[in-house]
This record gives structure tokens, C-alpha cells and sequence, in this order.
């Protein structure tokens, strides 16, 4: 289970985040533009640190500044696609999977072996081009695949459907519900498309009813 | 100093570098005598040897272009023995073969249209020639101050100067590159080169006699070199 | 906090060793350098005379080489093939050369008698002019090489949307391009700077070394290490010192260089 | 075709002017040697060794130079306030050093008296050690700011990324860091080993000029300078057509760490 | 009218592409990832040029290898809104517009006023901040806004809406329609999502009809 339940900085504001997510399950994130959607995300993947509060997952503290605990972003093992991607342009798509796997190597065993990702994403045809040169949907695919070379502790699905055509859509969808499944744990989607968080059951909670102004502020 | 004696068959020897041709011979003749001892001598400016010196380089003769900076190497307390002068030069008057401005006389330098350089007054070289103008009572304004002999014979040689005020020993070695114009021995200034050793090796002072004794001397006179007896 | 921005512990300890190694033998000189000749190089007409000539021709020479090696480095970060390769090689040349032979071959160049200027009589050696081209000669490459490595480290994609966007090739060049290596150029010319600063063989080879004209500091400390060697360490001392607050000036700039960009 | 990467008409011939201002003089050295000094100087034993000492030094020193330079560029490039302010002084440092001062500070600090090797009876100076040492205090600074720079103008989205996806501090500055700036890194290797080869004030004063161990190139030629000057100007030809050949072997692998980033 | 009639080179083939655009008319492009939608725009807008054929606009030819004909860039006045956006991350917003105006100079009298174009797409609270520390959505209406400076000849709309949220999205397809209208120039616009090329009124063309196989190849 995934749990948030403290301030963060979200641009010049502080704000209080209050938020749980059951393994297995997918909660959408709605809202608009610059509401604090990635800012949170930042947060659980521990790129960024709380300001007070905490954020567990499966029992495990990640961030809680009382007890001067921080799990780096490193040891969180969450599986994470980038609303910008951040692939790295000068590799093939199997040097960078391939990289990937032996960073994770010691959970690599549990995550979904190379074929079946590069079967999955039909990313078989485009497997020794270089990522820089690839069209937009197709480094989508590449981002999602490698996060889940390792087991995943969190999903974080920031727009992961952005630049896929009508038919890759459904079946990354599909695909992706099967691994939140398949590794029993926590998802946070973010999509501005309402059949999104259908074609993921997705359990969609407004962002207002997430984030609130801090006592006091 | 913490100069350790060097190894039993090899002189280590730092000298001036205007002394490159005459102490690659001397070197080569140390060893014909004595069979299975090695001369390596290390080249560089009087300065730098007197640095490097000071700094406890691993060296054992010492043998520089002027008597300042061997005074220097003295007073950090690096000698053995007090130097001794092992070889004088006197200056001349360099102009290229062709002499563009000329110059035939010393005289003709304190003239402004005539285009002079000189080593700066704090190396030997510009010392000597400061002294040698005082001695003719000449004022002289040159065009530039060069930081050592080879750059004002360079000069000439490259004719972007039509006079400058060298060593003996480099217009001999300079050919037909440059024209030579002796200066009176009245007014002519003399510098001194003075040897000393740094370790108490028994080659060290062996190669430091070496260069005082006539063999050494004749070696010396052949590049041009005057013996230390016609120091002032 | 921030896993990606950690530095390994293994990368401070080596930093830690090189900074020492680059640090110490410059405190040595200062701890051998007694205070009395301190005093007596900064009472030094002559040497603030050198230390004003040396400011100001490195400034010069830095300002030189960011007009024109900013442009050179450009136009290698574009060539391809063979021609890349010479050009290339051409800028690295100055950089091999021994100092004193730099400085003849700009005497054989742009001297009295140079392949270049002899037919027109012009006559550049022995003035501050030479000694600019000199320091221009053997600088100038250091800042066209890091500013060339940058360029060939970024992509083309802004400089594709600002033509889309109606901007001139200047304009992209000017307010994309190089703006997006802006550290770079700041390295490069720091690195210019202190090469010019430091010259000495080339100097003094092509431009002389006369007080006030072309006697730089570093040829007044190689001056002063022939009789007084404990001034010229102090003189060092007190360059260094000049030095440093030159740099630590240009460190607003170039911190802001930085703050910007992220 | 495209404008985003069309140069310029004036940055062209602002090049093409600098690429011929360094190019001249190396050109006129050239011209003026006759072909017959080149054949003695081709035949010289003691400038082979020269040659192949001052190619092994500098080859050790762009090597340590990697080794120590880069840590410390990264140290530098995450240093913010005055700590980043004054740990870069330290780097600049040794540059604006004359390069003599250089070497009487290094003996100060590393030669038989120095403050840190006398107390353990240490004795550098005078040695290859000495050799690479010297040059790796003049040429190091080079490659540290150079890759400093470029690393001040990536962001760190990458590394960011890297860190999620399990990555190291090590194995992102590897394989992530370290790989966005190879260009820079090859200029600041080009940079450090170009002026480690030309390096000559330095070395001759912690090193002394002993043939086969301390005589490299520069030393050789200012030697040569002194006694036979037409040989000196072959020597230094010879010197740069060795340079110019390491130059475009490496080329290569420049050209390479382009292709591999574009 | 835009005209394509041409060979282009996609990733590793050489394709026929024909396509006609009215003034004012916006044609959908619909087809898989990896098609060659951004390859045509990129050849529309000047970054890439034809192989064999021509391109023309409003009677101008812009691309025709057989009369050496290549109008750059810079000269198309294409209002192009990229897929990966390409913003100047170490600009302000203000500065942004404020500097593509200075290069459209001539051009941006007949453009939409720097106020007004604040005002349609909700700068107005980010205006002075940094571009690379806005949401994905904001950075989106910078890239959109920035296009319509000055009066473009062509609009180019690659995916133009992924990360906007749902009232955003509306509010921008109508105004990139009335934008279209008011320039009476030709569109092309990129979207996987249907509802998006119904928004925008536009004739949705499949690529498989755009694109062919050149004969003999
Ligand atoms: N480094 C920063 N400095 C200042 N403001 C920032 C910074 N990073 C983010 N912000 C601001 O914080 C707010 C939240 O940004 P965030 O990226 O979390 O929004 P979002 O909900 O993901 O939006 P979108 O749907 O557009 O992706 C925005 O207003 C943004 O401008
Ligand atoms: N520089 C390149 N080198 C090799 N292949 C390339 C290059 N650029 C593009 N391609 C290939 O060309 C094809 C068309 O790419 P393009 O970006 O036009 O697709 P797209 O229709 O825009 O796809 P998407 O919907 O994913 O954005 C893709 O298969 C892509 O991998
Ligand atoms: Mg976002
Ligand atoms: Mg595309």
C-alpha cells in the first residue's frame, strides 16, 4: 500500500497530500494544468524530498523528515514513465533495456524478461535503431518497457499514452493493467483523457480532493 | 641540503647552456679516462641551475655563466667547497654579414637610428653589456631587453635588429651567420664562469679538477672561451 | 538527497588529491617568500608596470580570441571528413609548439623580415601589438577547442525550431546555440585568459621585452629569478593574487551563467 | 538546406583569417628549413629519444590526468557559493603561474628539500617521474575546467532518469554524466596533452634536461637553440608532424564519440 | 493551398507522398507511430528537403529538387508546434515571445497581439517564470502561443494537445480553429485521439492513402 500523507512543495506553494493506494490498483490523478500531478510523482519516486509528513509504500518508510528517514531514489524501485520520457538518445533500444537490466540486476529475475517486453511493446522492428532517431510514439514504448525490466514497487504513469496511435493505445493499456497485476502493486496514472482511466480501471480521484492548502498558510 | 652522494660511476654535472657544446665534450673526454664513469650533464639557465640546486636536485658539479648566481647556490649553503672561476668570455659586437646599419664602432650604438638589443640588466650577458658601455661613457637606448644571449644573437640573425652586444664564444659559434666587431680590450667587460662541486664524490672532484686542468682548459679555449687567469 | 546529483565518495577522495597536488606546491612558494620582499614588490614601479602591461594585454588577447576563435570553433563543430581533420589539426599546431619556437615562427610570420609582413614593411615586433599576437597565437586554440567540444555535445533541435520561428542563422548562432553553451565559452576563455597570462617563451622571442612595451610579468619574473629570485616569487606571489581576483570576480558571471541554464 | 545549421557568411571568414593566423607561422618555420637539416635531424639518435620520451610522458600525463581530472570537474561542476569559488582558484591557479615560478614550486613542494617529500627522503626531481609530474601541473587544469564547463551545460533530467531506473552515483556519472560531455572530454584531453608536449619552463626546472630522463622535446629544442638553431627549427617540424599525426590518429575516435552522440 | 506532391525519405524508405490542404481547411493525419506524420511536417516546415517532387504553398513553390528550388526555413513563416515542443528552457515566457517576435519582426503587425495570445492561452499567472520549471500542460501553450506570433503561412499541429487537461483542451482546439480561419491558411494536424480531430473540424486523411510505395521500388 501506498501512502501519502504529507507537505509538499508544489512550485512556489506549499501544500498538504493526502493519498493511499492499494496494491494492485491504479488511482487516475485528474486535474488541470500545473495542479501538482508530476510534483508528486517527483516525490514518491524520490527525486524530490517532503517537506514534513511522510510517504510509505508496502510498510516500508521512503520519506519522513521526523525520523530523518529518505530512501534514495535508487533503492525505491519504482518504475516510472517520465511525462518527457528522458531516454537516452545515443543508445539502441537494446543497449538502453540491456543498461537498464544490469542496474537492477539483482530484481531483474522477478520483472518481465527482455522478449516478452520487446514482444509486448513491438518495439522488435526498431530493436537496433538508435532512440534519438525514433518517432515520437515509438520512444514512448521504450519508456514504458524498461521500467519494467525489474520488479516494480510503484507504477508511476505520467501521460504514458501520449503519443501512441488508437490501436497501441489499448493494447499498452491492457498491457500495462496486466503488470500492475502481475506485480501487485500500487499505480498512479496521470491522463487528461477520461477513456484513459477507463481502459485502466483506474480508481480517478480529483486533485482537489488530494491536495489542500496546509493549516495555517 | 639533503644531496645525497650519487652512485659511485656517474657525475651528475648541471651547467649554463651556453657551455652545451664545451661540456658535452669535456663529458665525452672525462670518460675516455675513465673508463666505466658516466657524465650526464644537464643543461638550463644560470637561474635555473641555481633553483634546482637550492630545490636538492641529486647533482653533483655545478658549473654556471656568472659568478651572481653561483654566489646565490653558495649562501643556501649547497657547496662543498668554495667555487672556483673555470673559463671568462669577453663581448663583441654582432651585426648581421651584411651589416645594414654600418656599425663599425661601439660608439655608433649610442646612436638612436641605429637599431641595438641587449640581454636585461639583471642577466649576465646584459650586465656585461651595461659595463661595456659605461666604459666607453655611452648611453645607449636599445630597442629591446632580451632575457638571454641566444635571443639578441637571434635577433640579429634574423636582422630585425641591425646591432647587439653578444659573447665571443657566440659569434664564433654562429659562423657566417653573423659579423663580428671587437670591442677594445679597454672598454670590454669580462664575466666569469664559476665550477664548484655539490657532493663529496670522489668523481665529482674528480671531473671538477677535470675542467680546471689543462686538458679541461684547452677543451674550454677551442669554443672560444678565455682561462680564468685573465679575470680581473 | 538526490541520488543523481551524489558524488561518489571514491570521485572526492581523488578530487581532494588533485586539488591538493595543483594547491601545494603554490603554498610552498608562499611559505619560503618572506613578507620583507613582499613590501618591496609592491613598492615596485616596475612591476606594477609589468602586472598593468600583463592585465592588460591578456584582456586584450581574450577579447581577440572570442571574436575570432568563436567563430573558428563554430565552423569546425560543422565540418565533416578530411577537412574537419586539418583544420582541426591546424588550431591543435600552436598548441605543440615549444613556446621559444612559437615565438620564431611568429618572427618568420609577421616579423621585420616575416613571410607576411616584410613586403608590405610593416614592423610589429618590439611593440605591445606583438606582444597581444603572440599571447593570441598560443591562447586562442585553448578556447576555440572547448568551445568546439561543447558545440559537438549539443543537438540541433532548438537551432531547427528557431529557423522554424523565422530566426536568421545569426540569430540562431547568437541567442540559441551559443547561448546553450554558455559555460563553455566561460571555460574556454578562462582557459585563454590565464595561457595569455602566463606566456612567456613566445613573448619574449617575437615581441622583446622592453619596460612599459612588451615587458610582460612573467618575463619580469624570469628577469628578477636571474639576480633576485626571492622578489620574484614574492612578484608571483602577488600575480597570483591578482589573478585570483580576477577570477573570483568573473565568478558572479559565470555562476550566473550556470544559474540560468539549469 | 537547412538553416539551423547554415554558418554564417561572416563567421566563415572570420574563421578562415584565424585558421590562417595560426596556421602562418608554423608554415613559414617550414619554408625557411632546409631540406638537408631535416635528414640529419631524422638520423639524430638523441631526438628519437627525445621524441619518444616526451611522447611517453605526455601520453602518462593525459592519462593521470583523466584519472584525477575528471573527479574533480565533477567535485567542482556540484560545488555552489564559495566553496565552488574557491576550490576553482585552486585549479587556475597553476595556469597563471609562469611556467619557471611553476617549476621552482614544485620543487618547493615535491623536490629533495620539498615540504612534502623531505620529511620522508623522497627525491623526485631530476627523474621521469618529475617529467609527468611537472606536466601534469601545468596541463591537468586544462582538462578540469574544460570538462567542468561542459558539465555546467547539461541539465540533469537524465541522471534523474538513471537514478529511478536503479542506477549507481558511479553508474550514473558513467554511463549517463560523463557520456553527454565525451566531446568535451576529448577537447580537454586534447588541450591537456598538447600543452604537457609543448610543456618546457616547468620541466626543465623540476627536471632537469638529462637525456633519456628528463630531455623532452621542448628541452631538446631550447638546447638545440642555443648551439645549432637550423636544427632547432627541423627539430620543432619534425615535433609538430608527429603531433599532427597523434592528431588525426585520434581523430577517429573524436569524430567517433560525435557520431555515437548525434 | 499547400501542395505535396513529392518522394520523401522516411526513417529507412523512400515514400510518395500526395496531399492537398485548402486555406482555412485542417486536414487530420491519421496513422500508426512510425508512419511519417512528423517526417512531413518537418519537410513542410523547411527541416528537411524532398528527394524528388515539389511542395508549393499559396503558389509559391517551397521545395522542387528539379528546378533547384528550396525556400528555407526561416522564409516559410510555417507556424509549426513541435511534438517534443523545443522551447528555450533558460527564457521566461515574456522573453520567449518577446524574442520570436524580434526574428518575425516584419511579420507580426498581421500576427496575433503578444496580449492577446497571454490572454487565449492562460499565461498570464506564469508569464515571468522560467519555461523549464512549467508543467508539461503550460509548456504546451508556450509552444502553441509562440506559433501565431506572426501570421504563419502554414500551421503544423503535432499533437498539439497531449498534455493539456480536459477544459484547457477544449478552449485551445477553438482557438487554433478560429486561429486557422483568421490566417485562411492550410493546417495539418497530428492526434491519436478522434475526439481531437472532431474538435478541430478537420478532414481526416489516413496515411495510407497519403503515402505510397514509389513506383519501382
Ligand atoms: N522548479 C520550479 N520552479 C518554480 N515552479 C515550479 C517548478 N517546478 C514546477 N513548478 C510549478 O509547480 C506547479 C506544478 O507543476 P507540475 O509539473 O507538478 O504540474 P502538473 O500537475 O504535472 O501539470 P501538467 O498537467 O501540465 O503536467 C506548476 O505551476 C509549475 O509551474
Ligand atoms: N534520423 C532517422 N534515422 C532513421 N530512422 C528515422 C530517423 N528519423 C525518423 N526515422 C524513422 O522514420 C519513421 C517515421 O518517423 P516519424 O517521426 O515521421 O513517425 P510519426 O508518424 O510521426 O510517428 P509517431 O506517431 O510515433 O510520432 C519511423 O520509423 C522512425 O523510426
Ligand atoms: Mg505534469
Ligand atoms: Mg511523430
Amino acid at each position: 500500500m501506498l501512502e501519502i500523507d504529507a507537505t509538499l512543495q508544489i512550485g512556489a506553494h506549499q501544500a498538504d497530500v493526502q493519498l493511499t493506494v492499494q496494491p494492485g490498483e491504479a488511482v487516475g490523478l485528474w486535474g488541470p494544468n500545473g495542479s501538482g500531478k508530476t510534483t508528486i510523482m517527483r516525490h514518491v519516486s524520490g527525486l524530490a524530498g517532503v517537506l514534513d509528513g511522510r510517504i510509505a509504500n508496502a510498510g516500508q518508510v521512503w520519506d519522513e523528515p521526523g525520523s530523518r528517514t529518505f530512501v534514495e531514489a535508487t533503492g525505491r524501485y519504482v518504475g516510472y514513465i517520465f511525462q518527457e520520457l528522458r531516454l537516452f538518445d545515443w543508445q539502441s533500444v537494446t543497449d538502453h533495456l540491456q543498461l537498464v537490466a544490469s542496474w537492477r540486476q539483482q530484481s531483474v529475475e522477478d520483472g518481465v524478461p527482455m522478449d516478452e517486453l520487446i514482444e509486448a511493446f513491438d518495439l522488435g522492428d526498431i530493436a537496433s535503431q538508435t532512440i534519438g532517431t525514433l518517432s515520437g510514439g515509438q520512444q514512448t514504448r521504450v519508456g514504458i518497457a524498461r521500467s519494467f525490466i525489474a520488479a516494480p514497487s510503484v507504477v508511476l504513469l505520467d501521460e504514458p499514452f501520449a503519443s501512441l496511435d488508437e490501436s497501441t493505445r489499448s493494447q499498452v493499456a491492457n498491457q500495462l493493467q496486466q503488470y500492475i497485476c502481475r506485480f501487485n502493486c500500487p499505480a498512479l496514472l496521470v491522463s487528461h483523457d477520461r477513456d484513459d482511466h477507463v481502459a485502466m480501471s483506474a480508481r480517478v480521484v480529483n486533485m482537489t480532493d488530494v491536495v489542500s492548502t496546509p493549516v495555517g498558510a | 641540503s639533503s644531496n645525497q652522494d650519487s652512485s659511485g660511476d656517474t657525475v651528475r654535472v648541471l651547467a649554463a647552456s651556453s657551455l652545451t657544446e664545451a661540456f658535452n665534450t669535456l663529458a665525452s673526454s672525462f670518460e675516455k679516462l675513465h673508463p666505466g664513469t658516466k657524465v650526464t650533464v644537464s643543461f638550463g639557465a644560470s637561474s635555473t641551475i641555481a633553483e634546482q640546486v637550492k630545490g636538492g636536485a641529486p647533482i653533483d658539479v655545478v658549473a654556471t655563466a656568472s659568478t651572481a648566481t653561483m654566489d646565490q647556490i653558495q649562501q643556501a649553503g649547497a657547496l662543498k667547497q668554495a667555487p672556483k672561476s673555470f673559463a671568462t668570455n669577453t663581448m663583441e659586437i654582432a651585426v648581421p654579414p651584411t651589416n645594414p646599419g654600418n656599425v663599425t664602432s661601439l660608439s655608433q650604438l649610442a646612436d638612436p637610428a641605429v637599431k641595438t638589443v641587449i640581454c636585461a640588466k639583471q642577466v649576465p650577458c646584459g650586465v656585461a653589456a651595461q659595463k661595456v658601455f659605461e666604459n666607453a661613457k655611452l648611453t645607449v637606448t636599445p630597442i629591446s631587453y632580451e632575457a638571454d644571449v641566444k635571443a639578441v644573437l637571434a635577433r640579429v640573425v634574423a636582422k630585425e635588429a641591425q646591432a647587439g652586444i653578444v659573447y665571443r664564444t657566440d659569434v664564433l659559434a654562429s659562423g657566417d651567420k653573423v659579423k663580428g666587431i671587437e670591442i677594445p680590450a679597454a672598454e670590454n667587460a669580462t664575466t666569469t664562469y664559476p665550477i664548484a662541486t655539490v657532493t663529496d664524490s670522489a668523481n665529482a672532484n674528480e671531473f671538477f679538477q677535470f675542467v680546471l686542468s689543462d686538458e679541461g682548459q684547452a677543451v674550454l679555449k677551442e669554443q672560444g672561451f678565455g682561462s680564468p687567469a685573465s679575470a680581473q | 538527497m538526490n541520488t543523481a546529483l551524489r558524488t561518489p565518495r571514491v570521485v572526492t577522495v581523488i578530487a581532494v588529491v588533485a586539488l591538493a597536488f595543483l594547491a601545494l606546491p603554490a603554498l610552498a612558494v608562499l611559505i619560503r617568500t618572506p613578507w620583507s620582499s613582499f613590501l618591496h614588490t609592491l613598492s615596485s614601479p616596475e612591476v606594477a608596470q609589468a602586472i598593468w602591461l600583463s592585465l592588460r594585454t591578456s584582456a586584450a588577447t581574450v577579447i581577440l580570441a572570442l571574436i575570432f576563435g568563436i567563430p573558428t570553433a563554430v565552423l569546425l563543430s560543422r565540418l565533416t571528413g578530411a577537412r574537419a581533420g586539418w583544420s582541426r589539426a591546424l588550431v591543435v599546431l600552436p598548441l605543440v609548439l615549444p613556446p621559444t619556437v612559437a615565438g620564431v615562427a611568429l618572427l618568420a610570420a609577421y616579423g621585420g623580415n616575416g613571410v607576411l609582413t616584410a613586403p608590405f614593411g610593416i614592423q610589429l615586433s618590439f611593440t605591445t601589438i606583438a606582444v597581444i599576437l603572440a599571447q593570441l597565437f598560443v591562447a586562442m586554440p585553448f578556447l576555440i577547442i572547448t568551445v568546439e567540444g561543447a558545440l559537438r555535445g549539443h543537438g540541433n533541435q532548438l537551432a531547427e525550431a528557431a529557423a522554424v520561428l523565422g530566426a536568421s542563422p545569426k540569430a540562431i548562432l547568437w541567442r540559441v546555440t551559443l547561448r546553450q553553451i554558455r559555460p563553455a565559452i566561460v571555460a574556454g576563455s578562462i582557459l585563454c585568459w590565464a595561457r595569455a597570462l602566463g606566456e612567456f617563451g613566445a613573448t619574449i622571442t617575437f615581441a622583446g621585452s622592453f619596460p612599459g612595451i612588451s615587458q610582460t610579468l612573467p618575463t619580469e619574473v624570469y628577469l628578477l629569478l636571474q639576480t633576485q629570485p626571492e622578489l620574484a616569487y614574492s612578484v608571483s606571489v602577488v600575480f597570483i593574487l591578482v589573478s585570483l581576483t580576477v577570477v573570483i570576480a568573473l565568478r558572479r558571471s559565470w555562476v550566473g551563467a550556470v544559474r540560468d541554464h539549469a
